[in-house]
């Protein structure tokens, strides 16, 4: 190879490389967290920025160049700034871009936040200069080093290499750990996995904060190896081009991120420049990039889930095989659930009036009424789904009333739905795993130590799941994607994931709906153990016979308000309550 | 007027035979067989999750039957579509999400002749008015700023608007007090049978519904558990068991 | 699992085949200078690579570089080529993206077979593809404006036209000049506005002018009323400064619907790019585009066989009417017939060998034979005499920076030829 | 302050404009759900289909302009039955949606470039003497647009409060299922919306063509966010909100310009950043509608 073609083979490589950091940083944010980036460019932008005003000495007088810093740092502490400022300004946009629940509504946020900025860069000459950018930033090493023409580029190409693998190996140790499964489970089902405990906002905000550092780490690189960065270089439709690339490669699958940046940044922009011409150049590149617009509609029509789809997380394989242990119980014993004159009302109408019930640790008590009567109201607000509009829920001796549902079930108050809410994209086993408190591996800096870390604690869950597993007789689907299965199924997969959540409070909203009559007895006798164990159980259910083997007491309601309390027996035979369904 | 099938003569308006219906691979519901006679008010009884709700749904076309026939008149409809079940005229209640949450009272029973002659319209709405008077006072407002009466009546004025042949409702009564629903049932939903308009209800308050009904039919667990007329329903002891706690007549 | 490898195997048949594809078309792309293809058998041509954005916002950059290489090779062609070698031009699109411009510049180094000269890049993609160009010694030569590049020191950097540093005066020169001592000052907020307000600030006011507002404004607006009725409120005798074709369109149209009419407008050379007037010609009506746009930019020789030939060659190559009249076209057309001429002079197309010589064929110096065509250059040349081209753009003298100073002239426009025509030539040190 | 006045006048040019284009994005959202990129390429066709009217054939502007209304309104039905719904009816995810979009817009936007080149077009329409208003100064070409503007708001508002199609799509928005269920045919409905949100593009991109002198391939698209981000103020779905979003970014970005016009931009964009920071989910905050309906 002639020096020239090896700089050009260099070259490509590192930004192959460069363009590879970014996708996994958005694969992150997106694939793995559903975070809809769309100011994306602004991150890898904000690193160049960085890494050039902290390598580049103070701009010297009558150059007519203006910059902010100039500190003329060694490498590679001008990177470290970049994958600050980066996490920075994430941390800043993310605080309000990720407010709306609505992704969609948080991707325009974003999308005008890397416009405003675009326009702010462009026109503050004293940050950047201004249109003109920043150049003859110094490469790392580049005076020390005799290299010859391309051997600095492989010199570079190394360098880049070492910080794809550490990124690789990063975001790779993130997505398998039990806090990457939390994130893919918000991803699948935000309200479901806020009812188990995840802080959807916060935990958005840190993948976005993560993904931001590592954008800007790769933007870092890439000025680095050009030397010049301007805004003529971020325009804001290069997002969309790492989009394209991790969709076609694959979201969630590092490798299909990594494909995506070799098929997308490099085969297909660079490759069109190789055919012959066909008119104007101007023509030629407008039916280029218009063929890029028909590969995202093929993509999307006909595998929607990218070359290299989301790799399975097969953990079957390490769960115990023989003699399962048995069923769990709660950990601790329950706690008290003290509800008074809780209240609620939609439009004008008092869905929940005035409620109050006591539940005491080791009893289960059913909740029934007509149709409309408020049960699940009920129910949502003393998960903190819904906000009341008076009363108090106690747990323990806390009143939650008013909560982030997030924060009550990390007291131990786990509600299952009334409509199945799985994980879709995570496998039956996962979706219990995820709903599991207290792993070490459960968060950014445990997930950072390894598995070594987790896997001890992965390895008794596994033991639980196994058993619950068994006893729900769906051993053979743990390696199934939840989404996958029958209506009935989910409905078992949710009820594991409530009791794997390690409930001394469980709510259930119609637990039995849609359950088979013999599976409905497994599901009998296991809440029978909890309550046993001493756990709290409140259940809603249409199913009476069910709340009669279950349930101690039972708490009748009806529009809105607690018409009565008693055993099953007893209601059966109070005019009242049977007036109350019969007649209403 | 389209021409309705009450106007035809045709004996009964709605047969039901062998029904099998559901969501997913599984039906909720199976062997339904079902009659309802022009000028007769029909109440289906049962308990909660006995597979009421989607016995209408595959009635109304908003779901496929899986198994059996829905015969209007002659018609079969198991084919169609709810907006052209709805040509056929049949007039539908449901039970929650009954009125348009944005348009006034007025518009929605505009919208209920939809299927009517432009022309027509405005004369069915204030013939229906006649009917409900209350209606007038509240035409302006928006039917999500009524109370839970006035929104059945809203959508049981928007059901009349094509003067149905059959009038589908899916718990009239859900959520009201006992007052506006012994209204409702009282003074409105009887007095519709009288005009020729065959109807096919849904039912939780089994004793003010059989006063009213000629037949009820009693499902449980997706099945049609008993059948008779309505007072000889009524009259079971063994009817409270059969919604709190056992799942079938002894 | 079997489905999915399938699939799998397929897709990376496909990425193959198409690679494949790609490698054997790569070796098509050099398009010819036109003209006479006289190349003798055995013998190879020379390329001269056209590096420019020719897509998006700066594509006419590529457009205009473009034909004006094709024109000179026609010219250099003609006269039997560079010492025998035809040259071509081959374009490589750096889609001014600075980012983008790297990889671009590699594979052009990679690709374009006897790599000579490199015209282009524009001033966006220039900081990223200059050290490479440095790296590789090739030469370029460039129209940026960039301050920043006036003192540089690169042997392989030429710039053909003046920089902003004094375009910027000489603005400031012909407002005064032209009794305009009451001014707003208007530019947009783009990369090479920027470069221009400061120094004509300076000039200006020192001068003896009044800049009675300034105003910045951003591209892209719908609409630019305020900032007009706030101009126009100043009641200035001109508006001075510099806007991008869209926004210029805009800006000016509503002026127009405001006052009725136009106020003068002395704008910078980016008015001659060619976007410029096709844009805003439609938008304010050719009577007020013929009489109140003056556009400050460098002079070009009106007459004589330099102008002749390179109309001739510009319209062979089949050539857009208005480059044919575009000093930043001209001066690009001289930058590679002197380039070539060099070469001559040189006895080489080794650019490490030749770089030397680009300043000498174009400096003025007693005793040296005036040549207008690249033809009469390398007669001169083969005579054994010094020579010193002076082509369509006139004197391209170049400076210890490798910066061409030239005089600047007034253009207006003239709707009838759809053209830009070379007004009064204003001093070499106009406001210096 | 009478400048400020003169920029109020400005703005509302600007407003009616962005308002036809907001209201029409926001028109398809409230109906569809769907988060459509691609709105500023419809506005780019009907611009240069009123161009081909206008200048190629000779007619009046005003019928360009519905030449243009017309292009608007075939093209989104195209897109939205080609495109659009057989992707809906797949189930395809909302992110996924928003990505079909920016595809369809990148396609847009390039056949429209390899179609009219770099270059360009103009209506080349003859100088006006401009109208003084109470202390605002108007072309009587702006004027036109903003009674044209008007009068299209007011004509959906009348075609949404008193016409039979237009209470069946408010109906059809409000509740699918139960507008089937009285025999709306929703399917027709949805195509109604598109078309109506066709035209609104029509004309928002034939009156921004006018008002900004010359436009080219690029310039729905630089415009959407602007759209967007006046609908997203008003919160999306909501007609009357995407008005007032459309005034207040229309007449704030003109204000801002007699401050500093270079941070037009940024002014305007920053007071929707503020708004979705005090209400996330917009001005109205509307309840949002379960596309698989509409897609059912």
């Amino acid at each position: 190879m002639s020096p020239a073609l090896q700089s050009y083979v260099a070259t490509l490589l590192v930004y192959l490389a460069v363009n590879s950091i970014a996708c996994w940083g958005l694969n992150l944010q997106f694939g793995v967290g559903g975070v809809m980036n769309f100011a994306f460019i602004l991150y890898q932008s904000i690193g160049a920025y960085i890494t050039a005003v902290l390598t580049l000495p103070r701009a010297a007088p009558g150059v007519p160049e203006t910059y902010i810093l100039g500190w003329h740092l060694p490498w590679p502490l001008p990177l470290a700034g970049a994958a600050v400022s980066g996490a920075l300004l994430a941390l800043a946009v993310g605080s309000f871009a990720l407010r709306p629940r609505r992704r969609d509504f948080q991707a325009t946020v974003m999308l005008v936040v890397s416009i405003i900025a675009a326009t702010l860069v462009t026109s503050e000459q004293g940050w950047f200069n201004g249109g003109q950018g920043l150049f003859a930033i110094p490469q790392p090493f580049s005076g020390r080093l005799n290299l010859g023409i391309s051997g600095y580029d492989w010199f570079f190409l190394g360098l880049v290499a070492v910080f794809a693998a550490v990124v690789l190996f990063f975001t790779d140790r993130l997505t398998g750990s039990p806090w990457g499964r939390r994130l893919r489970a918000m991803r699948d089902n935000a309200e479901a996995a806020e009812s188990l405990g995840t802080g959807v906002r916060t935990e958005s905000l840190k993948v976005y904060v993560i993904g931001g550092a590592i954008a800007a780490v790769s933007g870092g690189l890439l000025v680095e190896f050009i030397g010049a960065w301007s805004p003529a270089a971020w325009g804001t439709g290069e997002t969309f081009i790492f989009f394209v690339a991790i969709i076609v490669g694959g979201l969630g699958n590092n490798f299909g991120a990594f494909f995506g940046a070799l098929l997308v940044l490099g085969v297909f922009l660079e490759l069109p420049t190789f055919l012959p011409t066909i008119g104007s150049s101007n023509t030629e590149e407008s039916v280029q990039a218009a063929a890029i617009g028909v590969l995202i509609l093929i993509f999307l029509w006909w595998r929607p889930q990218g070359v290299f789809p989301e790799r399975k997380h097969a953990l079957s394989r390490f769960m115990p095989a023989a003699a399962p242990e048995p069923a769990p119980g709660p950990s601790q014993p329950g706690t008290t659930l003290s509800v008074s004159d809780l209240s609620r009302d939609f439009g004008g109408v008092r869905a929940v009036d005035k409620v109050s019930f006591e539940l005491l640790p080791g009893t289960a008590t059913g909740l029934i009424g007509p149709n409309g009567a408020g049960k699940s109201t009920a129910l949502k607000l003393i998960a903190g789904a819904l906000k009341p509009a008076a009363g108090q829920v106690v747990v323990g001796a806390v009143n939650v009333a008013g909560w982030a549902p997030h924060k009550v079930s990390r007291l131990g108050v786990i509600r299952t739905f009334q409509h199945t809410s799985e994980f879709a994209r995570l496998t039956v086993l996962e979706n219990l795993l995820a709903a599991a408190p207290g792993q070490p591996g459960d968060s950014f800096g445990g997930s950072l130590l390894g598995r070594r870390h987790w896997r001890p604690r992965q390895r008794e869950l596994l033991a639980q799941a196994a058993a619950l597993l068994a006893d729900f007789q769906l051993t053979e689907l743990a390696d199934e994607y939840a989404g996958r299965l029958s209506g009935g199924q989910r409905r078992l997969v949710e009820i594991m994931r409530a009791l794997m959540a390690q409930p001394k409070i469980l709510l259930l909203d119609e637990p039995m709906a849609g359950v088979n009559p013999t599976l409905r007895l497994t599901i009998e006798e296991h809440l029978r153990r909890l309550r046993d164990g001493g756990l709290t159980m409140l259940m809603v259910e249409h199913e009476l016979s069910s709340v009669e083997r279950v349930c101690d007491s039972v708490i009748v309601m009806a529009q809105g308000r607690v018409l009565a309390t008693g055993t099953m027996a007893e209601l059966r035979s109070n005019k009242e309550v049977v007036d109350a369904y019969l007649v209403g | 007027m389209p021409t309705s099938l009450a106007e035809e003569g045709i004996r009964a308006t709605l047969t039901v035979e062998g029904l099998a219906a559901g969501y997913g691979d599984t039906p909720t519901i199976t062997d339904v067989d079902l009659t309802v006679h022009r000028g007769e008010i029909v109440t289906v009884l049962g308990p909660n999750g006995a597979g009421k709700s989607t016995l209408l749904k595959a009635v109304l076309g908003v779901i496929r039957p899986m198994a059996g026939s829905v015969l209007l008149g002659d018609r079969d409809l198991a084919a169609l579509r709810s907006d052209q079940i709805c040509r056929l005229s049949v007039g539908y209640v449901p039970q929650v999400r009954d009125t348009f949450p944005r348009l006034t009272v007025l518009e929605n029973l505009e919208m209920g002749g939809y299927t009517l002659p432009r022309k027509a319209v405005k004369a069915r709405v204030e013939a229906v008015m006649e009917l409900y008077p209350q209606l007038k006072r509240l035409a302006a407002r928006q039917g999500g700023h009524l109370s839970g009466g006035e929104r059945k009546m809203v959508a049981l004025a928007r059901a009349m608007m094509i003067s149905p042949a059959l009038l589908v409702l899916d718990e009239p009564t859900a959520g009201l007090a006992p007052q506006p629903a012994a209204t409702l049932l009282n003074d409105y939903i009887a007095t519709l049978a009288g005009t020729g308009v065959s109807l096919l209800m849904v039912e939780q308050r089994a004793k003010e519904a059989m006063s009213i009904s000629d037949r009820a039919y009693v499902m449980a667990g997706g099945r049609v558990v008993l059948h008779d007329r309505a007072d000889a329903v009524l009259a079971r002891p063994d009817l409270g068991e059969v919604f709190l706690g056992r799942t079938g007549p002894g | 699992m079997q489905f999915a490898s399938r699939r799998r195997l397929y897709f990376w048949a496909t990425l193959v085949a198409a690679s494949a594809l790609a490698t054997g078309c790569s070796s098509s792309t050099a398009t010819s200078g036109g003209g006479s293809q006289s190349s003798t058998s055995g013998n190879y041509s020379v390329t001269a690579a056209v590096l420019h954005a020719f897509t998006g916002q700066n594509a006419f950059f590529g457009l205009n570089a473009a034909n004006a290489c094709k024109a000179a090779a026609h010219q250099v062609n003609a006269a039997g080529g560079v010492m025998g070698h035809q040259l071509t031009c081959q374009v490589f699109d750096t889609k001014g993206d600075p980012a983008d411009a790297v990889p671009v510049t590699n594979r052009m180094l990679v690709s374009a077979s006897h790599l000579v000269m490199v015209v282009g890049p524009d001033g966006n993609d220039i900081p990223s593809v200059l050290p490479l160009l440095e790296q590789a010694k090739v030469p370029e030569m460039n129209t940026v404006g960039d301050p920043r590049y006036d003192k540089q020191t690169s042997p392989d950097f030429w710039r053909l036209t003046p920089s902003d540093s004094t375009q910027a005066p000489a603005l400031a020169y012909y407002a005064i000049h032209k009794g305009f001592t009451k001014i707003v000052e208007v530019y947009t907020s783009d990369l090479s506005a920027q470069t221009t307000t400061g120094p004509f600030r300076t000039t200006f006011s020192r001068l003896g002018g009044t800049i009675v507002k300034s105003l910045t404004i951003s591209p892209d607006q719908a609409s630019y009323q305020t900032e007009v009725a706030n101009a126009l409120a100043a009641h200035p005798q001109a508006i001075v400064g510099e806007m991008d074709a869209r926004t210029a369109a805009t800006f000016l149209s509503e002026m127009k619907q405001q006052k009725g009419s136009l106020i003068p407008f002395v704008v910078t050379q980016r008015a001659t790019q060619g976007d410029w007037a096709p844009a805003v010609l439609p938008a304010i009506g050719a009577a007020s585009m013929g009489s109140d746009i003056f556009a400050v930019a460098p002079a070009l020789s009106s007459t004589g066989p330099a102008i002749a030939g390179f109309q001739q060659a510009m319209t062979a190559v089949k050539a857009n009417p208005f480059q044919l009249k575009n000093p930043i076209v001209a001066a690009t057309y001289d930058g590679v017939i002197a380039f070539a001429l060099a070469m001559d002079a040189a006895k080489s197309t080794a650019p490490s060998a030749y770089v030397e010589d680009i300043a000498k064929v174009a400096r003025p110096s007693s005793g040296a034979t005036v040549v207008h065509t690249y033809a009469e250059g390398v007669a001169a040349l083969a005579a054994g005499k010094a020579i010193q081209y002076v082509g369509a753009s006139g004197l391209m003298a170049f400076d210890p920076y490798n910066t061409a100073n030239r005089p600047y002239a007034v253009w207006t426009f003239n709707p009838d030829a759809h053209s830009w025509v070379m007004g009064t030539a204003l001093p070499p040190d106009a406001g210096q | 302050m009478s400048q400020i006045v003169l920029s109020l006048g400005f703005g509302l040019v600007t407003a009616s404009i962005l308002a036809m284009g907001a209201v029409g994005f926001t028109l398809q959202f409230g109906v569809t759900n769907l988060f459509n990129l691609a709105f500023g390429e419809s506005m780019t066709v009907s611009a240069f289909a009123a161009y081909i009217a206008h200048n190629d054939l000779h007619s009046n502007m005003w019928l360009a302009m519905a030449a243009g209304g017309l292009a608007g309104m075939v093209l989104s039905l195209m897109i939205s039955r080609l495109i659009y719904l057989p992707f809906l009816r797949r189930g395809t995810a909302q992110f996924a949606m928003v990505m079909v979009t920016v595809a369809v817009s990148i396609i847009g936007k390039n056949v429209l470039s390899a179609m009219s080149g770099s270059g360009f077009y103009s209506y080349q329409l003859p100088p006006e003497r401009p109208v003084h208003v109470l202390g605002m100064v108007f072309s009587p070409r702006q004027l036109v647009i903003i009674g044209l503007a008007a009068a299209s708001l007011l004509g959906l508002h009348a075609l949404f409060r008193y016409s039979r199609l237009g209470k069946a799509m408010r109906a059809t928005s409000d509740d699918a299922g139960l507008a089937r269920s009285v025999g709306i045919p929703t399917t027709h409905l949805i195509s109604a919306a598109w078309l109506l949100s066709g035209l609104l593009a029509g004309l928002a991109g034939v009156a921004l063509a006018m008002d900004l002198g010359t436009f080219d391939f690029n310039m729905g698209g630089n415009f959407l966010l602007i759209i967007v981000a006046a609908a997203v103020f008003g919160s999306v779905g909501e007609p009357y909100g995407a008005i007032a979003g459309a005034l207040v970014i229309g007449i704030a970005s003109e204000l801002a310009a007699i401050v500093n016009p270079e941070l037009k931009n940024v002014v305007a964009f920053g007071i929707l950043v503020l708004v979705l920071l005090l209400r996330p989910e917009g001005l109205i905050s509307g309840r949002v509608q379960m596309r698989a309906e509409v897609a059912a």
